[in-house]
């Protein structure tokens, strides 16, 4: 019986799962990093760990803020991407955790701005 | 298991021999089920553990974002009381944020050890990953003393709060991370671990990935950038 | 009005009206009635706008409102239709109709569209109701539990203010006068609501708030605390009173005449009574102790929120105890609440006379004012605030000393 | 218990004869699992998706009648003026405690139940993701809400409104524990939320049968799910501005100390950003329930699906961006209330994109007028009226004339009764038969209905008006010198107001009073409503497995699709019943999968649960206490970790001595 309805309706394909398995979904275990790809990645962790703090010793003004928020974004995403396998992994698990994560920046960055700019 | 019983007379087809035959299912047909192994059963493919990781953590996301938030807004609220300025020790700060980056190396060693079945050195990887977050708290509960010491209680003032809220937050976390190594590595050691070892040790990395994140983001923001 | 002899304030040009101020109050009168039958409203009705900023949320709200309606009745009828005519009359099954994407989108579109016509003039009345450059006056509100102080501080708006006036319960403002009120808390959050003469602003402790103030015709205008703020939150009430500008003037000076000893014997004795057992938090200004130094009241070690209402003029508003209760008796009360805006002046500057003093009520007040309103006044419970009464504490006060109190307060005008 | 037995005897349909009873040989933990099938204690330990959801609805109807006899004394107290029925004191308690109850301890778990007990039948699954986190939730509510209504009677309930405004919620102004258990409280429950957020999208995403694609997922569950990840990221918020306010009252932080320089404001805004979002999750899934129930008593699919699937998405996106529109006369600055004011405007639309589709689904139906359908179009006329309202004060300069006056009271009742319950109460007449296998009356239903719809809008209609009369919210009295005279008269509608409230009483009363003469009504049959989605290819009530095989789904509507075949020719469809929903159960039944894995009891998640109080008691009077909590939490955490979810086939050993060892279907992962 559930083979004929297939045919029947013209209702069934509204649009594609959106989580279907599709070959690029499915994890890439093959594409694994070697511990010594890892010993890598964590140096230049450290690396940029160290700028930051030599950045914050040094006078650069009202650079030093955005610069250590872009040192701070590269050194979140490399730990998420490559730590947290979040680069070879199915897309579906980089979609709830950034979801959270631009959720939070976005409602908590709006509300910290009514009371700095927007305040009467 | 009354439920589970199956009355007969339901079992048999209904009415006539019309609809039995139209719903028969044929010969070999092939529901999907049964070639899906143990691993891939799910309907995305993907590990509901992992998934449920994965929201978990994107949930912590607006935790640890309204704690930072409420500190950003209170850091420099009072001009006339103790503030970050006079209190950081940023050298000692980074030695222990080197501590806490360190032992994520160490954990996703742990995870790949796990990946290769190599259950020792995954022990080995996971209480070393441990004694690196030990050290790291360590070096927050010193840094807290010093910081009471020099007269910043946790009710002295908006700044004192908030920040031993957020960082104590992350410590608590930390601390659960720890337990949560040295659990498994004591369940790995007896054999105890349920389903997919390797799973397991992935899901405790991904937690202790995130703790170190939400620290990059604290050791910029609290500690980095002037008030 | 059978106790208008008494009144001692000079009569201005408050009572010469020019005929284009009749004619204005005569067409909004008519209008009014016209269009909200709001003659009998309650005071605080949000529809009946008696100034200029909230006639621009009413431009704004009533177009809302009507299309809103239009939108409503649409829909509701479409639904009556659709119940009406396709309930199960043995129909056959019907066509399994799973949408109609451009019919879908349509929908989408429209209402959209009818919300962007809602939200351009939003924005520019919220521009519009924020802006304080051209305002004339500045008079400062100070929420605390459970009442309102007012106080003008020295300037030139409000035809000039030589020296600080401070009031509470009721603000008084000169009719026609934009006025910047700004407002803040000494406690808890609370809110000022004057619905017919503008939206409300919370006044939050920590922060000043503003909130513009504009009456079109003298009168009494009802407003209440509407932000929750504790026990008492639904007994605190306040009023805005719009005067002539002349008789503003006479408001004015009375607000800052001298202080004048009791003419009598039992106010006299009202008076240590008042020293002994009242001074500590309700100022009045002018009262001086044996060695004729000023007592000036320390409220902030005495009451949680820090401050009690000064009572040098009391008599001069019709409210007490947050605005919970009149100072006036009902047939009073009426006759200043009822007073057709050109006579309304002349009977709020009478201010409360013997005749018309709500005695029963003030004497119970002062008798256990905590039995009164909601208060944390008793004992047991003041451990979370150091033991400081919120509000007015019990004061066991003798019959005798109530009599002097009320006799002396009688005169606080 | 873990495996369903089989009967030997089982019919020869089958193809490969039944499995072995089989009983667990080891014991797990520390304590050897609970296996009753029936008493309490199957009903205590056990991680059945479906009793579990009942437990929800059943505690969640307790909660709602709690929450409606503490409106009934505000009614009381505002009936007249200057009311002596509660003190002021008393009527603080009750009006917060009454928001708290039915937002947090009677909507969302009544949501929660019909989540929990339909999203695996709606999606062709066993049990959920996680059968243990699911018992988890369960109780971790149950005693959060018990322990939050124990404040009545230690000290006095929370006494600041269920929105909590700094400071008047700090020790000085409000210094009973009733805060700190409001506090504590809400701090369990949300645990309870979260835990079953993460579990039901975990469900939705990965457990549907195959082919169920998400665009053929069922509305409820749709709609469910878009809920579950606005608690999965509202819970967050709230946390925090709770942990805030705990700190502060309990080890005298300063967040909220405006002396130090705290902004009041701060509270506000962590508590809207998740109490805004929390509307939708208030609102969604009784949007899911009328979207089932619809288009089945309208004999047509919902009308444009995809578009109602995305327009609760797109209400749960913007749902985020609208929170400050409770904070017009907060003093946010121009800017700020522009851009939310816009926004606000913004989210009407999706959601009449909602009213239109259900009212096109109506249209060119067959409408039959059971009480479910009697309450799904309640839904829509009163939603309509609510969200019109809701429409006038997005608006932000007339919101600042009505926010906090009854007018907004009135509004957000038409949108969480009007909306909401009714909703819920639909689903209630719709699964009925589903779960308990009986059909409720009818007339008693009608009767149930109609007193509800007039006492709702006597109750809350008047409140515009009084509300646009400038009455406002949160007073214990009114008065007389305010009220007015004439047709608006504040007090005359004040006592409609009250009258509606007992007539809507006495509505709710007629539900339970047909609960009552339903009980002996003769078993449903399988398919009572010529329902169109998958729940209804399991028995009434569902076996413990749900399925006798897992169904491969091949339509949206698959029930619809197996009950009906089109006959017509090219463009013309001519639909035929060639199936009843026995029929079809009847072959479900005949290839059944033999040898089901479900989850196994545990005792685990209850005793998880029961220290979450103990550790909030324990905050509140005692360190002791908190000792024996986290001792307790620690035991059961460990214990759980250490118990399989599900036994494996080799712990099993079968009386006959058999191997046991088919391969069999794994259905819930580790945890």
């Amino acid at each position: 019986m559930s083979t004929d309805t297939t045919t029947t309706g013209t209702e069934h394909h509204f649009g594609e799962d959106i989580t279907a398995i599709e070959p690029d979904a499915i994890p890439h275990e093959h594409k694994d990093l070697r511990d010594r790809d890892y010993v890598f990645i964590a140096f230049l962790l450290l690396i940029l760990t160290a700028l930051e703090v030599a950045a914050s010793y040094i006078e650069l003004g009202s650079l030093l803020v955005p610069i250590l928020l872009i040192m701070m974004a590269i050194k979140f995403v490399t730990v998420a991407s490559f730590f947290m396998h979040l680069r070879g992994d199915a897309r579906i698990f980089s979609w709830m955790f950034y979801a959270g994560l631009f959720l939070a920046v976005g409602v908590y960055a709006a509300a910290l701005t009514t009371f700095h700019f927007f305040a009467p | 298991m009354s439920d589970a019983t199956i009355n007969p007379a339901d079992a048999a087809p209904v009415g006539s021999d019309a609809p039995a035959e139209h719903m028969a299912i044929p010969a070999g047909y092939d529901d999907g089920q049964d070639h899906i192994g143990l691993e891939h059963h799910t309907s995305t493919g993907l590990s509901n553990t992992k998934l449920a990781m994965w929201l978990f953590l994107g949930s912590e996301c607006l935790l640890f974002g309204g704690l930072i938030s409420t500190y950003m807004l209170y850091r420099n609220r009072r001009a006339d009381t103790l503030g970050p300025d006079q209190l950081w020790d940023i050298p000692f700060t980074s030695a222990t944020s080197f501590i806490l980056l360190m032992s994520s190396l160490t954990m996703v060693l742990g995870v790949q050890a796990a990946k290769r079945r190599d259950d020792r050195n995954t022990r080995l990887w996971l209480t070393v990953t441990a004694l690196l977050g030990g050290l790291f708290l360590a070096g927050q509960i010193y840094e807290f003393t010093v910081f009471y010491r020099e007269g910043l209680g946790f009710t002295t003032n908006l700044f004192a709060s908030s920040f031993y809220t957020l960082v104590g937050f992350h410590g608590a976390h930390v601390s659960v991370g720890i337990i949560m190594l040295m659990a498994t590595v004591g369940m790995l050691l007896r054999n105890r671990v349920h389903g997919n070892k390797a799973e397991t040790v992935e899901m405790i990395g991904l937690y202790w990935h995130f703790v170190d994140i939400v620290w990059i983001v604290i050791f910029t923001l609290v500690y980095l950038i002037p008030a | 009005m059978n106790n208008r002899t008494s009144m001692s304030v000079p009569k201005g040009a408050s009572t010469v009206r020019s005929v284009s101020r009749r004619l204005r109050i005569a067409a909004a009168v008519g209008l009014g009635a016209l269009v909200a039958g709001c003659a009998q409203d309650a005071p605080q009705n949000t529809f009946d706008p008696a100034g200029p900023n909230a006639q621009r949320i009413q431009n704004l709200q009533v177009p809302v409102f009507i299309i809103a309606g239009i939108v409503g009745v649409i829909t509701l009828s479409v639904i009556a239709f659709v119940v009406w005519r396709y309930r199960d009359r043995g129909q056959a099954i019907p066509e399994q109709t799973h949408g109609k994407p451009a019919l879908e989108i349509g929908l989408t579109i429209l209402p959209a569209l009818i919300l962007i016509g809602v939200a351009i003039p939003t924005v520019s009345t919220v521009f519009a109701l924020a802006e304080t450059d051209d305002t004339e006056c500045v008079i400062n509100v100070t929420g605390q539990q459970w009442w309102w102080e007012v106080d003008y501080p020295v300037q030139d708006g409000c035809g000039g203010i030589s020296a600080p006036i401070v009031t509470s319960g009721q603000m008084v403002l000169p009719v026609d006068t934009p006025v910047l009120v700004r407002g803040t808390s000494r406690d808890v959050i609370h809110s000022w609501w004057i619905p017919r003469l503008n939206g409300k602003r919370d006044m939050v402790p920590g922060r000043v708030q503003t909130n513009r103030m504009q009456a079109d015709e003298p009168g009494i205008y009802a407003g209440q605390c509407t932000e929750f703020c504790g026990l008492s939150h639904a007994n605190m009430r306040m009023e805005v009173i719009a005067l002539e500008a002349d008789d503003f003037e006479v408001w004015k000076a009375n607000q800052l005449s001298d202080y004048e000893s009791p003419t009598n014997e039992l106010a006299l004795a009202g008076e240590s009574t008042f020293i002994a057992q009242c001074s500590r938090c309700h100022q009045v200004n002018g009262l001086t102790d044996g060695d004729g130094d000023p007592i000036v009241s320390r409220p902030d070690l005495n009451v949680y929120s820090g401050a009690a209402p000064n009572l040098s003029y009391l008599m001069t508003r019709t409210t007490f105890a947050g605005a919970m209760f009149d100072l006036l008796t009902p047939e009073c009360r009426a006759d200043v609440w009822e007073a057709p805006p050109d006579e309304f002046g002349e009977r709020y500057l009478e201010g409360v006379t013997p005749e018309c003093l709500n005695r029963v009520q003030l004497r119970e007040w002062l008798r256990n004012s905590p039995a009164e309103k909601p208060m944390y006044t008793d004992p047991n419970e003041l451990a979370a605030t150091n033991g400081l009464p919120r509000g007015m504490p019990y004061l066991a006060l003798s019959e005798g000393q109530i009599d002097e109190l009320v006799a002396y307060l009688l005169e606080r005008k | 218990m873990a495996i369903i037995e089989r009967p030997t005897d089982t019919p020869a349909l089958a193809p490969s004869g039944g499995a072995p009873a089989v009983t667990p040989t080891r014991s797990y933990g520390y304590l050897r699992r609970p296996v009753q099938t029936t008493g309490w204690r199957s009903w205590a330990f056990t991680v059945d998706h479906k009793k579990i959801g009942i437990m929800y609805g059943v505690a969640a109807m307790l909660f709602f009648v709690v929450g409606g006899v503490e409106a009934l004394f505000i009614r009381l107290q505002l009936a007249g003026p200057e009311g002596t029925v509660l003190s002021a004191d008393a009527y603080n308690q009750m009006f917060t405690m009454h928001a708290t109850t039915m937002v947090f301890l009677f909507v969302i778990p009544m949501a929660a139940a019909f989540a929990n007990y339909m999203i695996p039948l709606q999606i062709g699954a066993r049990d959920v993701a996680f059968p243990r986190l699911n018992a988890l939730s369960l109780w971790t509510f149950v005693f959060g809400g018990i322990f939050l209504n124990t404040s009545w009677f230690l000290g006095g309930a929370a006494d600041g409104g269920w929105f909590m405004y700094a400071p008047n919620s700090a020790v000085p102004f409000s210094p009973s524990n009733g805060v700190d258990y409001w506090t504590l409280g809400l701090l369990i429950t949300g645990i309870a939320s979260l835990v079953g957020a993460v579990n039901l999208i975990v469900t939705v995403l990965n457990m549907r049968a195959p082919g169920m694609t998400m665009m053929r997922v069922p509305i409820f569950t749709w709609m469910a799910l878009v809920t579950q990840f606005l608690l999965l990221f509202a819970m967050p918020v709230i946390t925090v501005a709770l942990v805030l306010l705990l700190f502060q009252r309990n080890y005298d932080a300063t967040f909220f100390e405006v002396a130090e320089g705290a902004d009041p404001l701060l509270w506000q805004h962590l508590f809207w950003i998740f109490g805004h979002p929390e509307v939708y999750i208030i609102v969604l899934p009784a949007f899911g329930i009328v979207s089932e129930v619809l288009p089945v008593f309208s004999k047509k699919p919902l009308f444009g699906y995809p578009f109602v699937v995305f327009s609760g998405a797109a209400i749960g996106f913007v749902g985020w961006g609208v929170w400050a529109h409770h904070m017009f006369a907060s003093g946010l600055g121009p800017i700020s209330v522009a851009v939310f004011s816009v926004a606000t405007m913004a989210i009407a639309v999706p959601t009449g994109v909602k009213i239109i589709n259900w009212t096109l689904t109506m249209w060119g139906g067959k409408l039959r007028f059971t009480t479910a359908m009697l309450f799904a179009t309640g839904l829509i006329v009163m939603f309509t009226i609510g969200g019109l309202s809701g429409v006038t004060h997005s608006v932000a300069p007339s919101d600042t004339q009505q926010t906090d006056t009854y007018y907004i009271v009135a509004h957000f009742h038409y949108v969480i009764f009007g909306g909401a319950v009714l909703g819920l109460f639909a689903g209630i007449y719709y699964w009925w038969p589903k779960v308990f296998g009986k059909l409720l009356n009818e007339s008693w239903g009608k009767a149930n209905f109609w007193t509800m719809i007039i006492g709702m809008n006597l109750t809350f209609g008047p409140m515009h008006i009084v509300g646009l009369q400038g009455q406002p919210r949160r007073m214990y009295v009114w008065t007389e010198n305010r009220a007015g005279d004439g047709f608006f008269n504040i007090g005359f509608w004040n006592l409609v107001a009250t009258i509606g409230s007992f007539i809507l009483a006495v509505g709710v009363l007629f539900f339970f009073i047909n609960v009552w003469v339903s009980r002996k009504n003769p078993p449903a049959p399988a398919d009572p409503w010529d329902a169109r989605s998958l729940e209804w290819m399991a028995e009434n009530p569902p076996k413990e497995y749900n399925f006798e095989r897992t169904p491969t789904v091949h339509a949206l509507d698959e029930m619809f699709h197996r009950k009906y075949e089109d006959v017509g020719e090219g463009d013309a469809h001519d639909y035929v019943k060639v199936a009843t929903a026995e029929e079809i159960q009847a072959v479900e039944t005949a290839n059944r999968d033999d040898h089901v894995h479900l989850p196994s009891p545990s005792y685990w998640p209850i005793v998880l649960s029961f220290s979450l109080p103990v550790i909030a008691y324990g905050i509140i009077y005692s360190t002791l206490l908190v000792i024996v909590g986290l001792a307790i939490a620690t035991v059961a955490m460990f214990g759980w970790a250490l118990e399989p979810p599900t036994a494996d086939d080799s712990e099993f050993e079968s009386p006959e001595g058999g191997d046991g060892g088919e391969p069999s279907k794994e259905l819930v992962a580790s945890v």
